[in-house]
C-alpha cells in the first residue's frame, strides 16, 4: 500500500499564504487558472494581465509573467501585449467592477475585434478592494456601501449581464458563465477555463469565461452564507450557461 | 525608408515623425483620430505593415495608451499619438508607464484648448507634459522640434532616450510644426548603444523567475525607494541630455527664450532684430525636460535681459524665472492659442523692441 | 532672397495643391522652403489657406504677417486678406468671382483677372490652381515656369501625368496674364 | 503521507470544507491560531473514515488541503 | 445639517466633506468607488437623498466628471469625488469644465503614486491641481485643508468660490485628512452674495435667446479673447482670494512652508523648535491657486530662509522659490510618499536644526 | 385659388446654411429632430447635448439651448443634465465615432440605467470630421484614412451593431435602426424619432434611435453615389428595424 | 408664392432632389455660384408641372427647398 | 497635558475601535483629539494600526515617531512596533499572541498580560479590544473609564447598547491588571 495524491496544488501556483479574506473565491479561481496553465502546459509561456482589485496581486500567486495594467483596463494591455509576442498565451483576470464598469469599452473593443487572448471575469456583485459599493453586476435590492436600502432599478438600472452581452458580438468565440460554489459547479468551471485557454492556444480565438464568485467580507455574511447565496441569489440573476459557442454551435440556452 | 545616402523628401511635419519612428525601430502604432496629427495613423496604418510592424486604431485614448504599455512591457518599440484633449485621457497610462518604468511614445501635436477650444496651434499643454498632467511623482522625456527636419530626428532620438532611461517620452508638437511641409533628410537612425531589456515579459520561458511589469508598491518603504529611483533617473536627464539651439548668443544683450512653433515664428523675428543693429539672441530650449537651466543661469550672467514667448498666457516662463532665479529681468510675450491668433515675425520684432 | 506668399480661397479651389506645387518646384531649384496650409472646419466648400516661403537661407517662420504676395480666389478671402499684403507687394485677384472694393488699395501691385473664366477655357475649373500659379511665378520670379512642370510631374500620381500637358497649358494662360 | 493534510499556515477556517465533506469528518478548532483564524481539522478516527473524494480540496478557497488516497503497489 | 448652533462632531475628514458639501446646498454627487475616499461616496448616498439630492455612481470616473458637467451647466451645486488615478482621468473633463465657465468641486483624497502606487498620504499630485493636468491654459481653484474642520469649511468656501469666478475648485486633500478623525463644529454656511447664474441651460421656455454651454470657439480671435477673459479670472483670484495660515512667523527666521498633511505634522515640529528656542516658522497656504505669493515675497524681506516641506520630490517648492525669487535661500526637505514613508514630527524638527 | 405650404424649415431649425458637405445627411436628420421637437412642442423645454463630431454645432442650427459635451461623453453629461432638470426634455446627438467607439462605456451604462433622454445615433461609418478614420462601424472592406485595403475582420473586428446591442439592456424602452435615403425611409425615420421622443415626454423612458447616414467627403463619393450606397452597403450590414420596443413587444425582428 | 423655391443660399447642389422627383424636373446649374455650388433649379415650365409632392424637399439634406401647393379658397 | 498612544494589532482585534472609543472619551473631557487609522490590503485579517493623540492645546501631528504609549495585540505589531515606544514610555503586549523577544526593552513600562485569554473569559475574544483599553486608560491616566462608558453609547448604535454593560466589565477587568 502507498499514497497516491489525489489533490495537490498545481504546479503553477505559488507555494504561499494569500491575502484574500476567509471564504473569498477569488483564490479558488486562481487555482482553476494555474491548473488550467499546468494541464496544458502553458505556464512558461504565459503572460498574464492583472486588473486592479482585490486580484491585482495576481502575480503573487500565479508563477507566471504578469504584466498590471490600470483599473478596467486589462483587455487593452492584453491587446498591445498579444499583438507583440502572438506566440504566447495571454489572459486577463478581471473583477465585475474593473470589467463591468470602467473597463466597458475596453472590454468590448477587444471582444469585437476578437483579440487572440481569454478573459476571466470574476463576478462578486460589488467592489471587493475598495469596501463593497454597488457594482454594475449588484443584484436588485442588494445593500452595498452606495446603495443604502439596496439597489434600485429605478435609480440604479438593473444588473448588467457581460456574457450574454459579450455573446452578441462577432468577435467572441466562446462567452459561457459558471460558478465555483459546489464540486460540481467547480468542475464545470474548470472545464470553461480550459474550453477558452485551448480555443485561445489551439484557434487564436476570444473567450469569455464569467465566474461568480463570493465577498463574504462587503456581503456582511460568513463564509458559509455567502457561499449559500451564490446559488440562491445570483445564479437566478446570472443563469449559469453558454451563450455563445462557435464550436459547437450550441449557443444560446 | 532605411537608407544609407539620406534622401531629401518634401513632408508634412506629421509625415516626418512616422518616418523617423519607423526608421527608429517602432513596429507598432496604437491611436485615436483627432485633428491636427491625423496624418499620423494615416500613415502609419499603411507603412507599418510594409515593415512587419502593426497599426491597430483602438477605441479610445485611454485604450490605445493601455495597448502601449502592454506592447511595451512585451518589449516592443510602440508609440500612440494624439492632440491635446485626447493627451489629457492618457494622463493616467502615462503615469502609469512611469510608474513601471515603461519605455514608450506620446506625440501630442497639441491644439488650442481648454476644453474643445479649436485646432490651431498651441503651447498651452506645456505644464502638462512638462511638470506631469497624471497623478504622481514622476518626469516624462519632452521633446520640442521646431522644424520637420526634427519631427524626424527627434522622434528618433526619443525613442532611445526612452528606452535608455525606462521612461514614457513625449514629442510636443503643435499644428503648426505638424502641418508643415519642408523639405528634409531621412537619415539613417544614428548608432547608439542600449541597455539589454532583460525585464521584459515573455512568458517564462526557460527562466525560472518570473517577470512582473507593476506599479504597485505595497512594502514598508517599497514605494518611498521606487520615487526615489524615479528621481535619480530625472536627475540623470537634467545631467546628460539637456538640448537646446542657441541663436545668436554670443554678444546679446536680450536672450529670448522659445520652443517649438513660437521658437521658429521669433527666429524670423530675431533676424529683423540684428537687421536693424539690436543685439538680440535666443535660446530654443529642444528638451523641454530636462529643461536647459545650466545654459540659463549661464545667460544670467551675461544678457542683460529675457523675453520669453510663448503660444499661451505663460507657462514655460515659470522654468525660465526659476533659473534665471531673480539675477535678471525675464519679460513675458504670450499668445493664447485660436484661430487668427499665431503672432507674426513682425509682432514679435515688436516685441523685441520693447523689452530690449 | 526671400519669397513669401499667400494663397487663401473656397475648399475645392486647389489652393493648397497650388502652394505645394509652388514649394516643390522651389525646391528643385536648390531653394529652401517652408508650406503652410490651413482650413477652416468644413470639409468641403470651406476657407483654405496657405503660405509658401522659399528662402537661400534657413527659413525662419513659414506664417508671415504681410506676405509679399497673395494670391486670393474668392471673395470672403479677398475681404479678410487684401490689405494684409506688404505695401509694393504684389496681388493676383480672382475677378470672377470678387468684386474689387471702391477704393482698391494703390500701394500694390495688383493684377485683377477672370481666373475661373479662364481655367474653364483652357479645360475646366479645376484648372484654375495653375492659371493663377502661372500668373504669380511670372509676376514674381519666384521660380521657373519649367521647374512647375517637373514639381507636377513629382506630385501627381503617375495614372495623372496624362493630365501634365493641360496644366501646363494652364500655367501659359496664367503667365499670358503677366506679359502682356 | 496522510490521505488528508489541512495546511494551517494557508486554512482560514472559512468552513466551506466542512460543509461540503460527504461523511461530516471535518470540523473548525474552537480558539483562533496565531493568525486570529479557526482553522479547520480533522480527527485522527476521521481521518481513517475518509475516503479521499477531495471534495472538502474541490472547494477550499485557500488551497490549504492536500488529498491523497491509498493504492495497491503493483 | 443645517442648523443654528454648531454641534461638535467626532467625524473623519471625508465625511466632514460630505456635510459641508450638503450645507454649501450641494445636491448632486456623481463619483466612482477609489481608495482612501470611499467615506465620501457612501456617506453622500445615504445623505443626498435625505436633502432631495441625488447620489449617482457612476461607470467610471470620465462619466462622473461629465456627469457633473452636465449637473452643472444646468445650475446645480454638484461634486465629485476620487484619489489620484481616479483624477487623472477627470483631466480632460476639468479642461472642459474650465474651458465651459461651469463651476463644480472635485475632491482629490490623493494617495501615493505614480500609476497604482499606494494608498498612503501624497502630495505628489500638487503640479497636476496646480498647474493644470489637463489640456491648455487654465487654473482651477485648489484648496489644502489640514484639519478635519477645514474639511469641512473649505469644501463650503470652495462651492461658493467656484460659482463665483464660474472655474472648477478642487479640494486637494489626502489621506491623512481624509481619514483622520477630530471633533469638529458643523458651522452653518457663512452668508455669501454670489452672482446670478443667468447663463444655465434650462430649456428656453420664455427666453428668445437660446442658451449655450461650449468651449469650442473659432471665430477669428474668439479662443484668444476667451483665453484671455479665463486669465483675467485667474488673476482677480490672485488679487482677491488667498488664504494662508501664519504660524509664529513674527520674529521667525527660518520659515517652513507646507500645506495640508506635511503642514499638520509640521506644526509639531515647530512647537519642538519653539521650544528649544529656534525662532522658527510656518507659512501654510491654504489656497494652493491662488497660491500665496505676496506672503512670501513679504517673508523674503524678513526670514533668513526657507525650508520646504512637501510628500514628494519637490513640487510646490517651485513655487514658493518663484515667489521669493533669489532673494533667499530655500531649502528642501520632501519625503515620496508610500507605506511607512509619512514623516514624523520628529524628522522635521532634525531638518529644522539643518536648515536653521 | 391661394397657396398652402406644404414643406417648410421647422420653427425649432434656425434661418442660417450649414456647414455640413454637400449631400451629407446630418442636415436631413438634424431637420427632423426640429421638426419633431415643434412637433411635440418640445421646443421651450429642449437640452440639447451636442458631440463632438461634424454635428458639433448642433447649437448653431437648433434654436434650443445646448451643452456641448467633450467626445463620447454626451450620455453622461445628459445624466447629469436630466438628474438635474428631470421637467426638462433632453436628448443627445453624437456620430458612431463618438458613440461606438470613445463613449461605449458611457452609452451602454446610460441605457442600462435607464436614464431618462433620448439617444440619435448618426451612423455614416466613419469619423466625418477628422478626416474619415474607420470607425466600429466601417463597413468590411470599406477603405478608410486608417484602413488600408479596406476593414478586414481579422485585424480590425466586425462593424459593431449598437441598436441591437443596446436592445440587451434593461433599461431601454426603444432601439431601432432607420435611414434617411428615400422619402419613404424619411418617413420611417420621422417616425421613430417621434416614438422616442414620445417615450421620454409621457413615460420617462430612455430610446436610441440609429440612423445611417452619408459621409460623400470621406466615402469619395459624390452625393448621389453615396446616396446610393446606404442601400446597397449599409443596409445590408445594418438592418433597419426595431430591436427592442417595451411598449409594442414587436421587437426581436 | 411659388409652388417651389429654391434658395440659393441654401444649396449645395448635392442632386439629391433632382434623383428623387418623380417628374424629374429639377436639374443642377451648369456653372457654379459665388459659394462654389453648382444648385438645382427649376425652370419656369417644369416650375408649372410641378405637383407639389414635396419629395425634393424630403430628401433634401440642406432644407433648401419650400413647396406650396394650390388650394381653392373657400 | 498631552497623550499619544498607538494601537496595533489584526483586522477582527477591534484596533480601530479602540481607538475611536478612546478618542470619544477624551472628548467628553473637553479636550483636543486626533485619531488617524491605517490599514493593510487585507479586508480581513490584515494588519490594522492607529494613532490618538489628546491634548489640552491644538492638536498637531496626528502621527507620531515615538509614541508615549502602545497598545500592541499581536506578535507582527510587536516585531514592528515595539522599539519606536518612546523611552520612558508605556507599553502593553497581548501575551496570548505574542512571545517576547528574549531581551524585551528595559526603558518603557512594560506590561505583558493574556489580554485575549482575559477577554475570552469576560464574554468573548471580541472583548479584546475594552480589556486592552481598561489596562491602557487605567495605567496612563489618558482618560477617566467613566468617560469611555459615555463613549460606549455614543459609539454604539442604539440595538447595541446591551452589551455595554458587558463592555464595561472587560474595561474593568484590564484596570484590574494594572492595579493590582
Ligand atoms: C482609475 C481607478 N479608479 C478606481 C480605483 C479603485 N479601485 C481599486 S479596485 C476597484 C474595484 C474592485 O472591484 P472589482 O473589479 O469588482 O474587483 P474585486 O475586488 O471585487 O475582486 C476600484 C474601483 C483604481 N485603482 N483606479
Ligand atoms: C478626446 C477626443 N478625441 C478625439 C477627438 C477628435 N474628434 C473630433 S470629432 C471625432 C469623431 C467624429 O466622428 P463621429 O463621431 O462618427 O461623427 P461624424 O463626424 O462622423 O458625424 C473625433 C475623433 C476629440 N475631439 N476629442
Ligand atoms: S474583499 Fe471580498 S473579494 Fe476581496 S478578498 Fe475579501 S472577500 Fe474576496
Ligand atoms: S476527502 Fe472527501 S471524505 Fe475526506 S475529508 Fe475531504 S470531503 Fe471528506
Ligand atoms: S475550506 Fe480551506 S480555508 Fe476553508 S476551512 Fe476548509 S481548509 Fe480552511
Ligand atoms: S465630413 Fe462627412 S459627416 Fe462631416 S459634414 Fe462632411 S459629409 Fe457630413
Ligand atoms: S415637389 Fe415633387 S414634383 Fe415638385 S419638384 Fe419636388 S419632387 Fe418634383
Ligand atoms: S437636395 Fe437640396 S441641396 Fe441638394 S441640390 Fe437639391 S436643393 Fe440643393
Ligand atoms: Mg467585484
Ligand atoms: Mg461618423
Amino acid at each position: 500500500m502507498t499514497m497516491q495524491t489525489v489533490f495537490e496544488r498545481p504546479k503553477s501556483l505559488k507555494d504561499v499564504p494569500s491575502h484574500f479574506c476567509p471564504g473569498c473565491h477569488h483564490g479558488l479561481i486562481h487555482r482553476l487558472v494555474a491548473q488550467n496553465l499546468d494541464r496544458l502546459g502553458l505556464q512558461q509561456q504565459t503572460i498574464g494581465v492583472a486588473s486592479v482589485g482585490c486580484s491585482v496581486f495576481l502575480y503573487a500567486y500565479l508563477d507566471v509573467d504578469v504584466i498590471e495594467s490600470p483599473h478596467g483596463r486589462a483587455p487593452a494591455v492584453a491587446t498591445g501585449a498579444k499583438r507583440v509576442q502572438s506566440d504566447k498565451f495571454v489572459f486577463t483576470y478581471q473583477g465585475d467592477g474593473d470589467l463591468a464598469a470602467i473597463g466597458t469599452s475596453e472590454i468590448i473593443h477587444a471582444a469585437n475585434r476578437g483579440e487572440a487572448f481569454s478573459v476571466l471575469f470574476v463576478n462578486n456583485t460589488t467592489y471587493g478592494m475598495t469596501g463593497g459599493q454597488m457594482a454594475p453586476t449588484t443584484l436588485l435590492g442588494q445593500e452595498s456601501a452606495t446603495s443604502p436600502g439596496g439597489r434600485s432599478a429605478e435609480r440604479d438600472g438593473h444588473p448588467i449581464r457581460m456574457a450574454e452581452l459579450l455573446a452578441q458580438l462577432d468577435g467572441v468565440a466562446y462567452s459561457t458563465r459558471v460558478a465555483v460554489d459546489n464540486p460540481q459547479h467547480v468542475r464545470q468551471a474548470d472545464k470553461a477555463i480550459e474550453k477558452a485557454f485551448r480555443l485561445q492556444r489551439d484557434e487564436g480565438r476570444f473567450a469569455f469565461v464569467e465566474i461568480l464568485s463570493t465577498c463574504p467580507t462587503n456581503w456582511g455574511m460568513d463564509p458559509r452564507q455567502a457561499n449559500a447565496r451564490v446559488a440562491e441569489e445570483m445564479i437566478p440573476c446570472f443563469p449559469l450557461g453558454t451563450f455563445k459557442d462557435t464550436q459547437s454551435q450550441e449557443g444560446n440556452q | 525608408m532605411s537608407q544609407s545616402t539620406p534622401a531629401r523628401v518634401f513632408l508634412k511635419g506629421n509625415e516626418a515623425v512616422c518616418y523617423g519612428a519607423i526608421e527608429a525601430g517602432c513596429r507598432y502604432y496604437f491611436g485615436y483620430p483627432i485633428t491636427p496629427q491625423s496624418e499620423i495613423p494615416a500613415l502609419m496604418s499603411s507603412e507599418l505593415p510594409k515593415h512587419g510592424g502593426q497599426f491597430l486604431q483602438a477605441e479610445s485614448e485611454v485604450a490605445s495608451i493601455n495597448m502601449l504599455l502592454g506592447a511595451s512591457a512585451c518589449g516592443a518599440r510602440a508609440m500612440t499619438s494624439s492632440s491635446s484633449p485626447g493627451i489629457s485621457l492618457k494622463q493616467e497610462g502615462i503615469s502609469y508607464l512611469a510608474g513601471s518604468e515603461l519605455p514608450g511614445l506620446i506625440v501630442n501635436i497639441s491644439r488650442s484648448g481648454p476644453g474643445l477650444g479649436g485646432i490651431d496651434a498651441s503651447q498651452a499643454d506645456y505644464f502638462q507634459a512638462v511638470k506631469g498632467g497624471g497623478h504622481g511623482d514622476y518626469r516624462m522625456i519632452v521633446l520640442a522640434p521646431h522644424s520637420v527636419q526634427e519631427m524626424y530626428d527627434l522622434t528618433m532620438h526619443a525613442f532611445d532616450l526612452s528606452d535608455r532611461y525606462r521612461m514614457p517620452a513625449m514629442l510636443l508638437g503643435d499644428s503648426l510644426v505638424g502641418q508643415m511641409k519642408e523639405a528634409i533628410e531621412l537619415r539613417p537612425r544614428p548608432e547608439v548603444e542600449l541597455p539589454a531589456k532583460d525585464w521584459i515579459v515573455t512568458g517564462k520561458g526557460e527562466r525560472s523567475e518570473q517577470r512582473i511589469v507593476k506599479s504597485l508598491f505595497l512594502g514598508d518603504g517599497e514605494l518611498e525607494a521606487h520615487n526615489r529611483h524615479l528621481q535619480a533617473k530625472a536627475e540623470a536627464l537634467r545631467a546628460n541630455e539637456v538640448m537646446a539651439e542657441e541663436v545668436a548668443l554670443d554678444d546679446a544683450e536680450l536672450v529670448l527664450v522659445a520652443f517649438g512653433a513660437a521658437a521658429r515664428i521669433a527666429k524670423t523675428a530675431v533676424r529683423m532684430a540684428r537687421e536693424t543693429g539690436l543685439k538680440v539672441g535666443m535660446l530654443r530650449p529642444i528638451t523641454l525636460f530636462p529643461f536647459p537651466e545650466r545654459h540659463l543661469a549661464r545667460l544670467a550672467e551675461t544678457a542683460r535681459r529675457f523675453l520669453c514667448i510663448e503660444l499661451n498666457t505663460g507657462q514655460m516662463v515659470e522654468d525660465v524665472r526659476l533659473a534665471v532665479n531673480g539675477r535678471r529681468e525675464v519679460h513675458f510675450y504670450g499668445r493664447p492659442p485660436g484661430t487668427g491668433s499665431l503672432p507674426t515675425p513682425e509682432e514679435l520684432y515688436e516685441q523685441i523692441r520693447e523689452s530690449y | 532672397m526671400t519669397y513669401d506668399v499667400f494663397m487663401a480661397g473656397f475648399g475645392g479651389q486647389g489652393v493648397l495643391m497650388m502652394g505645394d506645387l509652388l514649394a516643390r518646384a522651389a525646391i528643385f531649384e536648390g531653394k529652401n522652403v517652408s508650406y503652410y496650409p490651413s482650413y477652416g472646419v468644413e470639409k468641403r466648400g470651406g476657407a483654405a489657406t496657405c503660405t509658401v516661403v522659399i528662402s537661400d537661407q534657413e527659413v525662419g517662420s513659414p506664417v508671415i504677417g504681410q506676405p509679399g504676395a497673395a494670391i486670393i480666389l474668392n471673395q470672403l478671402s479677398c475681404d479678410k486678406y487684401l490689405e494684409k499684403v506688404r505695401p509694393g507687394g504684389f496681388c493676383l485677384l480672382n475677378s470672377s468671382l470678387i468684386e474689387l472694393p471702391a477704393n482698391p488699395r494703390d500701394d500694390i501691385n495688383l493684377l485683377s483677372a477672370p481666373l475661373t473664366e479662364i481655367a474653364r477655357e483652357t479645360g475646366g475649373d479645376r484648372l484654375l490652381n495653375m492659371v493663377s500659379l502661372g500668373a504669380y511665378v511670372t509676376a514674381t520670379g519666384a521660380v521657373d515656369a519649367a521647374s512647375l512642370e517637373k514639381a507636377l510631374e513629382q506630385a501627381l500620381p503617375k495614372r495623372n501625368h496624362r493630365f501634365i500637358p493641360m496644366n501646363i497649358e494652364a500655367i501659359k494662360r496664367g503667365a499670358a496674364l503677366v506679359e502682356k | 503521507m496522510k490521505k488528508l493534510t489541512i495546511d494551517e499556515t494557508y486554512c482560514k477556517g472559512c468552513g466551506l470544507c466542512v460543509d461540503v465533506c460527504p461523511k461530516g469528518l471535518l470540523a473548525l478548532c474552537e480558539e483562533i491560531n496565531r493568525l486570529g483564524f479557526t482553522p479547520a481539522t480533522i480527527s485522527p478516527e476521521n481521518l481513517e473514515a475518509c475516503v479521499s473524494c477531495a471534495l472538502c480540496a474541490q472547494v477550499c478557497p485557500d488551497v490549504a488541503i492536500r488529498v491523497a488516497r491509498e493504492v495497491k503497489e503493483k
